[in-house]
């Protein structure tokens, strides 16, 4: 069965197509790499998949759900950077996860107790029990990500969406982010969408690797067309790639 | 060495800092010395040491009539316009700028409006402040707000704007809501940049307090101004603006501590 | 010492609009080339500013009432002349209630005015008149001159002491305007005066002679109705020729110099020199630290002298205005 | 759909954005038309199309006695003052802003005196100013100096201090002295800044210029609002307001637009 | 012989000690990578190197000159951002480094255009004739840093000091800087000082590795002691590690 589904998706900016005939069909719990070329719109299929925009055409839906309007906790999302309130401290950015959905955004007493208590257990679990009382700003790129997807997790999303969270990272630093999210995935398992420039981070981590290109191309005008998915890597095997070529150029499939 | 990498010692550093004040003193006791070569009474530079019993004078003794110490009197009630006026001017700036820079629809229908009020030369409206709020401390009050808030708000308004769009989308996969965002997200990250606004509106909340308060009023610092004005007491002037200059210095470095203490998640950029 | 080039000082009121007029017509021009110097005029917005600057030393000579005259430049330690005694105010200055009354009803109101100024010695000598004293009021705010207009139209004012052309304008604006005191009453006391600097003058009589001949030359035409003269007063006064007449009417102006040399001479003078001094005093603005209302000598023309023979600071000199009215300019 | 996320269509936001200037037009006319119902002789808020009156009559009629149209000469005596003193400012914070950032010696012995200076109420010191510099443009134009130039001198140095220290390092190993750092280095890049500066003291220096304009002086806007006030004309004085207002829109617009322009290389944060 | 020479350098910050007895010796031509903990003195030591500060105790000289007072025409530096001037194009960046010697700091007429063809060959040369009119915040950031080093040797520096040139770029550009700096340093030999956070990085570029240390430690004040030269790796071979102890702890050696 199809969890997430996107269904013949456009989307253009003043006119300028970006995407075109999106297709895809993603089941629980996969992990979903996705590389193209910088400006392709990697990020715009996120923000898609994220409900911060709608399609210019097409339809995107998760968990059978009418297509959303606007971000929700269904959807969880760590960006490049800013991912993480600056202005809370590291235990309060992970209680942030349950108590701005109240009405005015704070929990008090009991409520507030136990979600400290819960915090303290996700801190544990993402090894930043010994900072939690910092500000963000004192931490360190690779810590500051783990908190945004700790965070993000928190909130027990549907799906999670990463818009190259590593990218900021030095390579040490990304390599523990890895192991990090891969224990994390063992533990809870989790739909994952990841956008990353790094190649061989996207088959290390994904279960399929999607690869945005432009198939039509206009040499006089590179606007006038936009992109898709052009390949839809298997990536399970330990990230030896062997490759199905998805669909056809110009004969859009179905999934 | 170049020039720029010539770093004074540490005697030298405070010598240096004080040149500049002890000059001006100079400069001015000449000129004040020369003024009253020719005119003993001449009361547009008087003599520094004039200057100062003036100064205790009206720092201690009380007025014959009244029994008050005016100075004192009219530094209250001027602090009390100005904190007042200021504070609300921040209020305002604060809720106004967070909608502005966060509903689409506010930002729409007041931005430009706002824009427009900032260029308005509010000394110019004066008479009809007055019909509308009295002659009392309201229209005093109301005049700093008017002269001070639309700037603020356009700073606050373009401060939310620049709040990282992925902290606003962040906090909606959380499950906030608008005021969530607002009163979670928003507010305490432009908190900062509020009472650097409010410093560095301060120096034009002070012009329109002096201008207020020569119109119509029976104490505070600019009453007082214009009124020894009428008599040329530039010793009582000039007592005066020290003790403005002063107050305006401690106020900036209060606010400045304040925002130091309170928001060291924000480590610069203040 | 001697010099040739001078520069007065002069703001708008009805008894000081010739000088612009003096300044624009080239009267003024005529007469400091009949006695070879040079006479710049210079218009103030601000009344206050022009005595200040005068006194600071950037101006020869002045327009000024005869207690501002007292209190800054005299009280300054600049000794200071009264060249021409332009006009007294009869009627320009007015005490003016919110609705009925009289005088007296300004018991425990508040009162609007520019305090320290002419309107605060009227109210004082009005309040004089009913057996009250300011203490009697509820207050006395310092309001400025160029919002008593809309000032009078709040609800917090409930009197206000001013002056033409505002007393008109309120009279006329304000249906509810009741004048319960004006400076008739006190005739004389309020002088409206060209001051000039007494050592400068005493070294350049010349400037002396050519201010006066100047300005009795308007005061003919004034005198004679020239329609053309009279409306170019009204129009730098910023109202018509008919508001700039009901202004004159509150103004007994001095056309004939052998007038102004008889107001120097009236013993009159020398009481109302002594009430002004006396307010000054009461209200600390005589002169620096000044020990008693005598602090400062005043002169006569006569040779008498008020207040401190040692420190005369104030001299009304009738001899300019004689020669005019001798015709010997 | 949260608010935050509600974004109005395009007819929708240009009503938006007409309303509250519709909003106060209506205020204003039905305020008019009850105080003048009261008293047809009321100035205070004469009728709107009493303004227009006004305005036209300004704007076109020459005055009789001159036979000039004084808005015109009005506006032309302000603007030369209000641009004089700013762009003196502008050229003293510069320098002196560079100076104090750049060198170590400077920055001891100015820096805090600047500091000080930035608190001084100019206003106060009015008497003195016209004494020093007479009653002509001068005094106008340093008292507009003297009001905005402290305070953009303490921003321009705190710009310059805030410049890498990488590039001041890069530019010294490239054999550049501290005049050339000055110019080539620092000078280019805190120009936008000396801008927005200039863009942010516009306000207070209108303030200082019809301040200024209302003490001495036969032309001038000012000085123009300055006389009809003590009339209570508020046809001709709104009629300066807008016209102030409008001005001031334009001189921003304008200093926008040359930022924009000329410093392509700073994208943004202007 | 050595060209450069550092001789029992000691430096610290209000009494603090961040480096102590430093002794180096390094020949003309050799690449030297510097590694360490963060903040245990790298950037200082190179700061010292560019004569932006006075160590408190010993002298640094190079090619037998007198130690100098301030950074000069002799150093050339590359930092991991702000290494370029935002405000001119690409091209005007390369002239800079002959135009800013000059007593204004403008070249003119006839030695400018022969500075610009200077500058368009250099360019060439790093790759980045195609952008020549650009500012450097359309350049990505390796071609800034690419910018950055070119124009630090148009100055014909006798030492290149780099600090963490790399640190900010992502994995793949890294590898490209790798190979632009071999070639670079294959057409003229310089003298480099480069500080690295990636260990694997330093070696496969530089001819020594250089590890600061703190030698000794006091759990009850961790700022008591400065840290030194601890390691001193060859690492010429290929990168494969064979190192020698540079010296005993508390016995300095002179180099
Ligand atoms: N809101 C928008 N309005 C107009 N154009 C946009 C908008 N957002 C993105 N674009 C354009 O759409 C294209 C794709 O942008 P997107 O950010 O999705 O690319 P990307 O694949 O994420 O690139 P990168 O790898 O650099 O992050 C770009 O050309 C960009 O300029
Ligand atoms: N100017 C200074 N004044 C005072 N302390 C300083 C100064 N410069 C550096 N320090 C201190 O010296 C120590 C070493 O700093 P340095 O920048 O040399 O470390 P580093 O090895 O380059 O670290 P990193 O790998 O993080 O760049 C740090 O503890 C730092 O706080
Ligand atoms: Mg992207
Ligand atoms: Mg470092």
């Amino acid at each position: 069965m199809s969890f997430v589904s996107v269904r013949d998706v456009w989307q253009s900016y003043g006119g300028r197509p970006i995407l075109e005939r999106v297709n895809l069909s993603v089941a629980e719990g996969e992990f979903i790499s996705i590389v193209g070329a910088s400006g392709c719109g990697k990020s715009t299929f996120l923000r898609l998949l994220l409900a911060e925009e709608q399609p210019t055409r097409g339809v995107i839906s998760v968990a059978g759900d009418m297509p959303a309007v606007e971000p929700d906790r269904a959807r969880g999302v760590v960006f490049q950077r800013y991912s993480v309130f600056p202005h809370l401290s590291v235990r309060d950015n992970i209680i942030a996860a349950e108590s701005f959905g109240t009405r005015l955004g704070w929990l008090w007493g009991a409520r507030l107790r136990a979600a400290r208590t819960r915090a303290d257990e996700t801190l544990g679990r993402i090894g930043l029990d010994h900072v939690a009382g910092h500000y963000p700003a004192a931490l360190s790129g690779g810590m500051q990500q783990r908190l945004a997807i700790g965070q993000a997790l928190t909130a027990r999303p549907r799906i999670l969406l990463l818009d190259e969270p590593f990218g900021a990272l030095d390579p040490g630093t990304r390599v523990q982010m890895h192991d990090f999210l891969s224990d994390l995935r063992a533990q809870s398992p989790m739909t994952i969408f990841m956008v990353t420039h790094d190649l061989a981070e996207g088959f290390k981590l994904g279960d399929r690797v999607l690869v945005f290109d432009k198939p039509r191309w206009d040499p006089h005008d590179p606007g006038a067309y936009g992109a898709t998915i052009t390949y839809d890597f298997d990536a399970r095997h330990g990230g030896i790639p062997y490759h199905h070529l998805r669909e056809k150029i110009h004969e859009p499939t179905h999934a | 060495m170049r020039l720029i990498n010539r770093k004074p010692s540490r005697p030298v550093a405070l010598l240096l800092a004080a040149l500049p004040f002890v000059a001006v003193a100079i400069a001015y006791a000449i000129g004040s010395e020369m003024r009253l070569a020719v005119n003993p009474q001449d009361r547009l530079l008087p003599a520094p040491a004039t200057i100062l019993d003036t100064a205790i004078r009206l720092f201690t003794e009380a007025e014959r009539r009244s029994g008050r110490i005016l100075l004192w009197h009219d530094t209250g009630a001027s602090l009390f316009r100005l904190l007042s006026g200021v504070a609300i001017a921040a209020a305002l700036s604060l809720v106004l700028g967070v909608l502005i820079g966060l509903l689409p629809y506010m930002r729409r229908s007041l931005s430009d409006f706002v824009a427009v009020l900032s260029m308005v030369p509010p000394l110019a409206l004066l008479p009809i402040l007055f019909i509308i709020f009295g002659l009392g401390e309201v229209s005093k009050i109301v005049l700093i707000v008017i002269g001070t808030a639309p700037v603020m708000t356009r700073d606050m308004a373009q401060r939310v704007i620049e709040i990282p769009r992925e902290q606003i989308i962040k906090a909606q996969t959380l499950g906030a809501s608008s005021l969530v965002i607002a009163l979670r997200v928003v507010l305490p990250q432009i908190l900062p940049r509020l009472i650097s606004n409010v410093r560095l509106s301060l120096g034009t909340a002070w012009l329109f307090l002096i201008a207020a308060e020569a119109v119509a009023s029976e104490l505070g610092l600019g009453y007082r101004i214009f009124l020894v004005r009428r008599f040329l007491a530039m010793d009582i002037i000039l007592t005066y603006v020290i003790w403005i200059t002063l107050l305006a210095f401690l106020l900036d470095w209060m606010l400045r501590a304040l925002s130091r203490r309170a928001f060291r998640w924000a480590e610069a950029g203040l | 010492q001697e010099k040739t080039d001078f520069r007065i000082a002069w703001s708008i009121y009805v008894g000081w609009m010739p000088w612009g007029y003096l300044s624009d017509s080239g009267i003024m021009d005529k007469w400091a080339e009949r006695y070879g110097i040079s006479v710049e005029i210079v218009q103030f917005n601000d009344y206050i500013e022009s005595i200040n600057q005068y006194t600071a030393g950037a101006f020869d000579g002045v327009s000024a009432t005869n207690m501002d005259t007292l209190s800054i430049p005299a009280g300054s330690g600049v000794d200071t002349t009264a060249l021409i005694i332009g006009d007294y105010s009869d009627g320009n200055d007015a005490v003016i209630l919110k609705g009925e009354g009289t005088l007296a009803d300004l018991a425990g109101k508040p009162v609007n005015l520019v305090e320290l100024s002419v309107s605060h010695y009227l109210l004082a000598r009005g309040l004089d008149t009913v057996g009250l004293s300011e203490m009697d009021l509820a207050s006395v705010i310092n309001t400025s001159d160029a919002d008593m207009i809309a000032a009078f139209s709040t609800s917090d004012v409930e009197a206000v002491v001013t002056w033409n052309p505002l007393v008109s304008e309120i009279v006329a604006s304000y249906p509810d305007a009741n004048i319960v005191f004006d400076s008739a009453q006190i005739p004389g006391e309020i002088l409206d005066l060209m001051v000039v600097n007494t050592d400068v003058l005493a070294a350049n009589p010349d400037f002396g002679r050519a201010m006066v001949g100047a300005w009795y030359e308007v005061m003919a035409l004034m005198a004679a109705g020239d329609e053309d003269v009279l409306s170019a007063l009204a129009e730098a006064s910023g109202t018509d020729l008919e508001g700039y007449k009901a202004q004159l009417d509150a103004t007994a102006m001095f056309y004939d110099p052998a007038d102004a040399v008889a107001q120097a001479l009236s013993p009159d003078l020398r009481v109302t020199m002594t009430n002004v001094a006396e307010f000054l005093f009461e209200k600390d603005i005589l002169g620096v630290g000044a020990p008693s209302a005598d602090f400062i000598g005043i002169e006569y023309p006569d040779g008498t002298v008020t207040g401190d023979p040692g420190n005369i600071r104030l001299r009304f000199d009738a001899g300019f205005m004689q020669m005019a009215a001798d015709g010997e300019l």
